[in-house]
């Protein structure tokens, strides 16, 4: 693939930023990032065309997603997503034809062969846990997961994400409450969007930030920028290497900003004032990224250039790939509802 | 006046149940600014105070509501998809099903909950659900699942005056689909009450929400053919309406009993059951289910979707069957 | 090897799936000191590490026992009365129970829900209550109810080998009261199996739990009256052994059906409304069903808790007026 | 009845103490905790003869009980309690007779009319709220009363109790959370008694105080000496106060001791070491509460003394008349299953 050329290119220059990222580290970033919003930039088409009866995107938690999801070991680690996490996914894995298969329900859909919503992620061999629409549940499923591993004595990390909204869940305590009691090595990633679909935080929750909430359970905590990919790598990888070693689990709280209305189902100008959407636009996580970089010297503009071009054409073929397979039979609804053995 | 949609005759129940009584107020997630079917559309503004948006979390959305209703107030929870009320469950279950039996009716419970729940609208797994067999099990709570606007409207202002827990079903794909002229339309007022929507001497359909819609279309399609249907709408599916239900079978000694919901243990089958215990000597054919199969529901792409529901045609078929049975 | 009780049949086969399979470990409220009932009693001792409680959050405990099922491991919860399982419904219905059909097998989860269920015991409103008829609605679920210790010890390591979610249910009344000696007793082995446990020409009767030991005694009594039984202890009831209950339906013509749960939308409706789709030609009486009265159940004093829960008396009654049909 | 006789004559008295309680408050306190433990032990008795299936009590934490339930506004505030809440309710205006017909299940027992075990309680002329045996669903309830009289404008408190235990469950996040969101004059009483059946606390939260889950809420938090019915008091009334006024919810812990099993079925000496039990005796709430009183001159023994002989008159009224009143008729079970209008 074109990435890993460039990103054995990038790892011979010298490193001249305070980034604590190789280049080839940041040329992913900016890659997943684009590659997430084109995705979903498509995706949004397919639905205006009637191709993709719905669509939900993380537009504006790029950020966050890619720079806590390289803060993983793949392969290693597991990710219980939530639908707004397609950058996270592609990060693990996901190729953009998956992604694309996704959205049209396609019969090949790895995530979950038509059978789901889309965005709701899974894929077993990559450690990316299945969920469902119901927030909050997979929060649980991710204590279990690392309580399993502890009981087998294999090292890992469960990085388990959710929206704000969700914290307010029975769920969200009592998956704290025991990955805490525990120590387990669980970081629940909360990517703060200052919405829940209509509500603000406000309406949510008594306290300014998420991260409050892990004070019931003298859990380590960290409030980082979400509109920042090095940052939130930065925030983190720290805490991950400490929840492998031991360290017991964090909650980490990603401010960012929901660019786009909740789904393809939402109108937004019901309830949020346009004034503070272009506010946030203007912090988009991807053009501050490319602005950044740039300003700091860190790659010329032809390998940005290059990046950009790639993901267009990775993300064209993706879409008349994916139009072209073939939906599920109708039938096909009959199969697995049990396990054989 | 001219016709109505089933969301409007909703949102017209509320604002009536709101204007009339004070104790009224409705809580929920984004039911602020109008829920996201827009079935609270203009109420905040309306009634000040009276429609309180609610962290995401039913279980407490429920169990508040308990207690407000205890109190003395009359609140209109909103689950936001029939689907999520199941955290739900054990508020519902454990606590508002027996408020009234545990204190012998010293205490009981003025609520109810509004719910989107049915499939057709490519909502997958978690947006497509049947759940009234879950909660019609449950001795103590009523569960309404009404089909036709003037009926929504009637039996939600039923359901705010009932000083029993009441789930309010409203199928989320009739919500635009299906429209009526109020005027004169027949509405059921009363909780427990079934209507015989179409008289025929052949067969009994029986269904509720998007299905008895689907009932009806196939009954006209058999009329044509000269297979006389008569089709029940059962409206409340806890009390039931044994009376009509028996009452029908008898008069056509064949039944076909339709519903979303998969089959096994369906709300299907306790129709089934009543009628092969109580109209036994009736009947002259095997008592006919036409559900969902026993899959986890509703699968998402249109193609499988379309496999899983019931409807006219499918409905149709199992009625030429039995007819000639 | 001396007779052996439901209880210490379950002991026995946690302790077995514990020894054979690492990957078993228990969870649940009080499970180290041994459990409220005692079914894991010196498990924690001779296991280290495999028994955990938790705390009372029964979410969580299928939730965690859900993330610990696919990661791989194969865990039992141990709910500590059924009656508290509802808090978990959106845990085992949204989740558990489409874990394997959602990913269209990709992923899958070995688990057992144990949880004590039934009435009998004076435990009131929650700590009496069926609730088999909630989760054997769920497909995706397996729902296991057995009668005998024998069957308890080889369906609970089935359930455990099983890859899917298996609820198990274990009557609280029959833990210390159903003995069994175990060589040479029957053992059904394969769940989704019923068990024809008595043969007579007259009628059948259905049941599981302590229903069926009361089936079985009502049986003995209708027999001295010449009044000769089918009892089929269904065992499973999702999947559902349709092929047993119809068999039996259609070889005997008269059916009653018992369970201790609330008779409106309770299991019995399903297997009424199966045989009155499948076996009707063979049915020589209106499909009877004796299970408890519509109220929450189960009110705590005596006097009344004797009034709701089936009986061999009643069963006896019920039966002899079918014969009589 | 003779208590209010004496408490008359006790606020003749001049306040010599520190209690910033009346002398007849502090009659009042003794006489309930005992009223509470004695008919707890009658309890039992009858439950070793056969004639209460089921017993559950409240022993080591009747100074935490009182001394709440005395802080609220009888008439006025709501009690939501919990099963071992009996001296709450007792202060709340409930009978030793009543009690007495609730353990035995009896026809008239006001609480469950013997529908729900023992120790169920509700009295809605009395401003109980029915509870059922599933714990911490009545924190939730609680939040809707207080909503509800905030809509209405009526200005009261709601103390809703439980165990340390229940404080994991997923309804209690929810109940606090919505009660900080909206400043909601409840006031969660947790009686920590270090045991949840068999598991001690350190198996059921991540912290050492109930307390410190306030944190999460921004909620206002206290921590008492359990043990001690006037340090009790002295914490929850300026709090029920507090909350009265609009100034929000509060958290409260008192720390306590079951000194009994859990229950009449349990046998607790599978795991719990006797020596900790004996250790814990020795602050028999009542006992201590006893001595001081005598210690600081408070009262001449022979009032303590015409208490006790007051309250074992009452307890043994309340056997003899529970024990010759009507059980339910068997067919009784099929009222009331929904309330008719
Ligand atoms: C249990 C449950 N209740 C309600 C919904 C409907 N719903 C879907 S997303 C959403 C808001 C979630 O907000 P948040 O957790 O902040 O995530 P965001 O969408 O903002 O990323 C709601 C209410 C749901 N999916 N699950
Ligand atoms: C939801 C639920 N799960 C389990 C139980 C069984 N149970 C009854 S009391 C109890 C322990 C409660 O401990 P705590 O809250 O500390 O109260 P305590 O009994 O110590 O006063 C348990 C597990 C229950 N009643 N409800
Ligand atoms: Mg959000
Ligand atoms: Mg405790």
């Amino acid at each position: 693939m074109a990435t890993r050329e460039r990103t054995r290119k990038a790892r011979s220059r010298e490193q001249r930023h305070d980034y604590l990222l190789s280049e080839a580290q940041l040329e992913e970033m900016y890659y997943y990032m684009l590659l997430a919003r084109r995705l979903s930039e498509r995706m949004l088409i397919l639905n205006r065309q009637g191709r993709a009866p719905f669509v939900i995107a993380g537009a504006g938690q790029e950020a966050a997603q890619v720079g806590a999801a390289m803060a993983l070991e793949r392969g290693t680690d597991y990710l219980a997503p939530y639908y707004r996490d397609l950058a996270m996914n592609l990060v693990f894995g996901m190729t953009a034809r998956e992604a694309m298969l996704n959205v049209l329900g396609k019969r090949d859909d790895p995530n979950s062969y038509g059978r789901q919503m889309p965005a709701h992620w899974s894929s077993p061999a990559r450690r990316i846990v299945t969920q469902s629409s119901v927030v909050a549940t997979q929060l649980v499923h991710a204590v279990g997961i690392a309580l399993g591993a502890r009981l087998r004595g294999e090292q890992l990390v469960v990085m388990a994400c959710c929206g704000e909204g969700a914290t307010s869940r029975g769920d969200f305590h009592e998956a704290l409450n025991f990955a805490a009691i525990h120590r387990l090595p669980v970081i629940f990633f909360v990517e703060n969007n200052g919405y829940a679909i209509s509500e603000r935080t406000e309406k949510e929750m008594p306290v300014p930030h998420v991260a409050d909430r892990a004070r019931a359970y003298d859990m380590h905590a960290a409030i980082v920028d979400g509109m920042d990919c090095v940052a939130v790598y930065q925030t983190v990888k720290p805490a991950v290497d400490q929840a492998r070693r031991g360290g017991g689990p964090w909650l980490i709280e990603a401010k960012c900003y929901r660019l786009w209305a909740h789904s393809s189902e939402d109108d937004d100008t019901r309830y949020r004032p346009r004034k503070e959407l272009e506010e946030w636009a203007k912090k988009d996580p991807i053009t501050v990224f490319r602005e950044r970089v740039l300003a700091d010297g860190i790659f010329p503009r032809e390998d940005l250039e290059e990046i950009e071009a790639h993901v267009e054409e990775e993300v064209r073929d993706a879409v008349e790939w994916a139009l072209a397979q073939p939906d599920p039979a109708p039938e096909d609804a009959l199969t697995h509802v049990y396990k054989e053995y | 006046m001219a016709e109505v949609s089933v969301l409007e005759a909703v949102r017209m129940a509320l604002d009536e149940a709101m204007a009339r009584d004070e104790r009224v107020f409705i809580l929920g997630e984004d039911v602020e600014a109008g829920g996201v079917f827009r079935a609270t559309e203009g109420l905040a503004a309306k009634y000040p105070g009276r429609v309180i948006d609610t962290p995401l979390a039913e279980s407490s959305i429920v169990g508040i509501a308990i207690g407000a209703a205890h109190y003395g107030m009359r609140p209109i929870a909103e689950i936001q998809f029939a689907d999520f009320i199941h955290a739900a469950f054990d508020q519902l279950c454990s606590e508002a099903s027996r408020w009234c039996y545990r204190t012998k009716g010293d205490a009981w419970l003025p609520l109810v909950v509004r719910t989107p729940w049915g499939g057709g609208v490519h909502g997958g797994q978690h947006h497509s659900q049947s759940i009234e067999a879950f909660y019609a099990h449950m001795p103590g709570l009523k569960v309404v699942a009404p089909s036709f606007p003037a009926d929504y409207r009637s039996l939600l202002l039923a359901a705010v005056e009932d000083p029993n827990p009441v789930i309010f079903l409203e199928h989320k794909r009739t919500y635009r689909l299906i429209r009526q002229e109020l005027n004169g339309a027949p509405a059921e007022t009363r909780i427990g009450k079934a209507r015989v929507t179409r008289r025929g001497g052949d067969l009994t359909l029986y269904a509720y929400g998007l299905m008895l819609h689907e009932c009806l279309a196939a009954a006209e399609e058999l009329a044509a053919e000269g297979i006389e249907c008569t089709v029940v709408d059962l409206l409340t599916l806890r009390p039931l309406d044994t009376e009509a239900v028996l009452e029908a079978a008898r008069a056509t000694g064949k039944v076909l009993i339709v519903h979303e919901d998969t089959l096994t243990g369906g709300f299907g089958a306790e129709i089934a059951a009543l009628i092969a215990e109580h109209a036994f000597e009736y009947l002259d054919a095997p008592i006919r289910r036409l559900c969902g199969p026993d899959i986890p529901p509703i699968p998402y792409h249109p193609a499988m979707e379309g496999f899983y529901m019931p409807d006219r045609r499918k409905i149709a078929a199992a009625a030429r069957e039995l007819a000639a049975y």
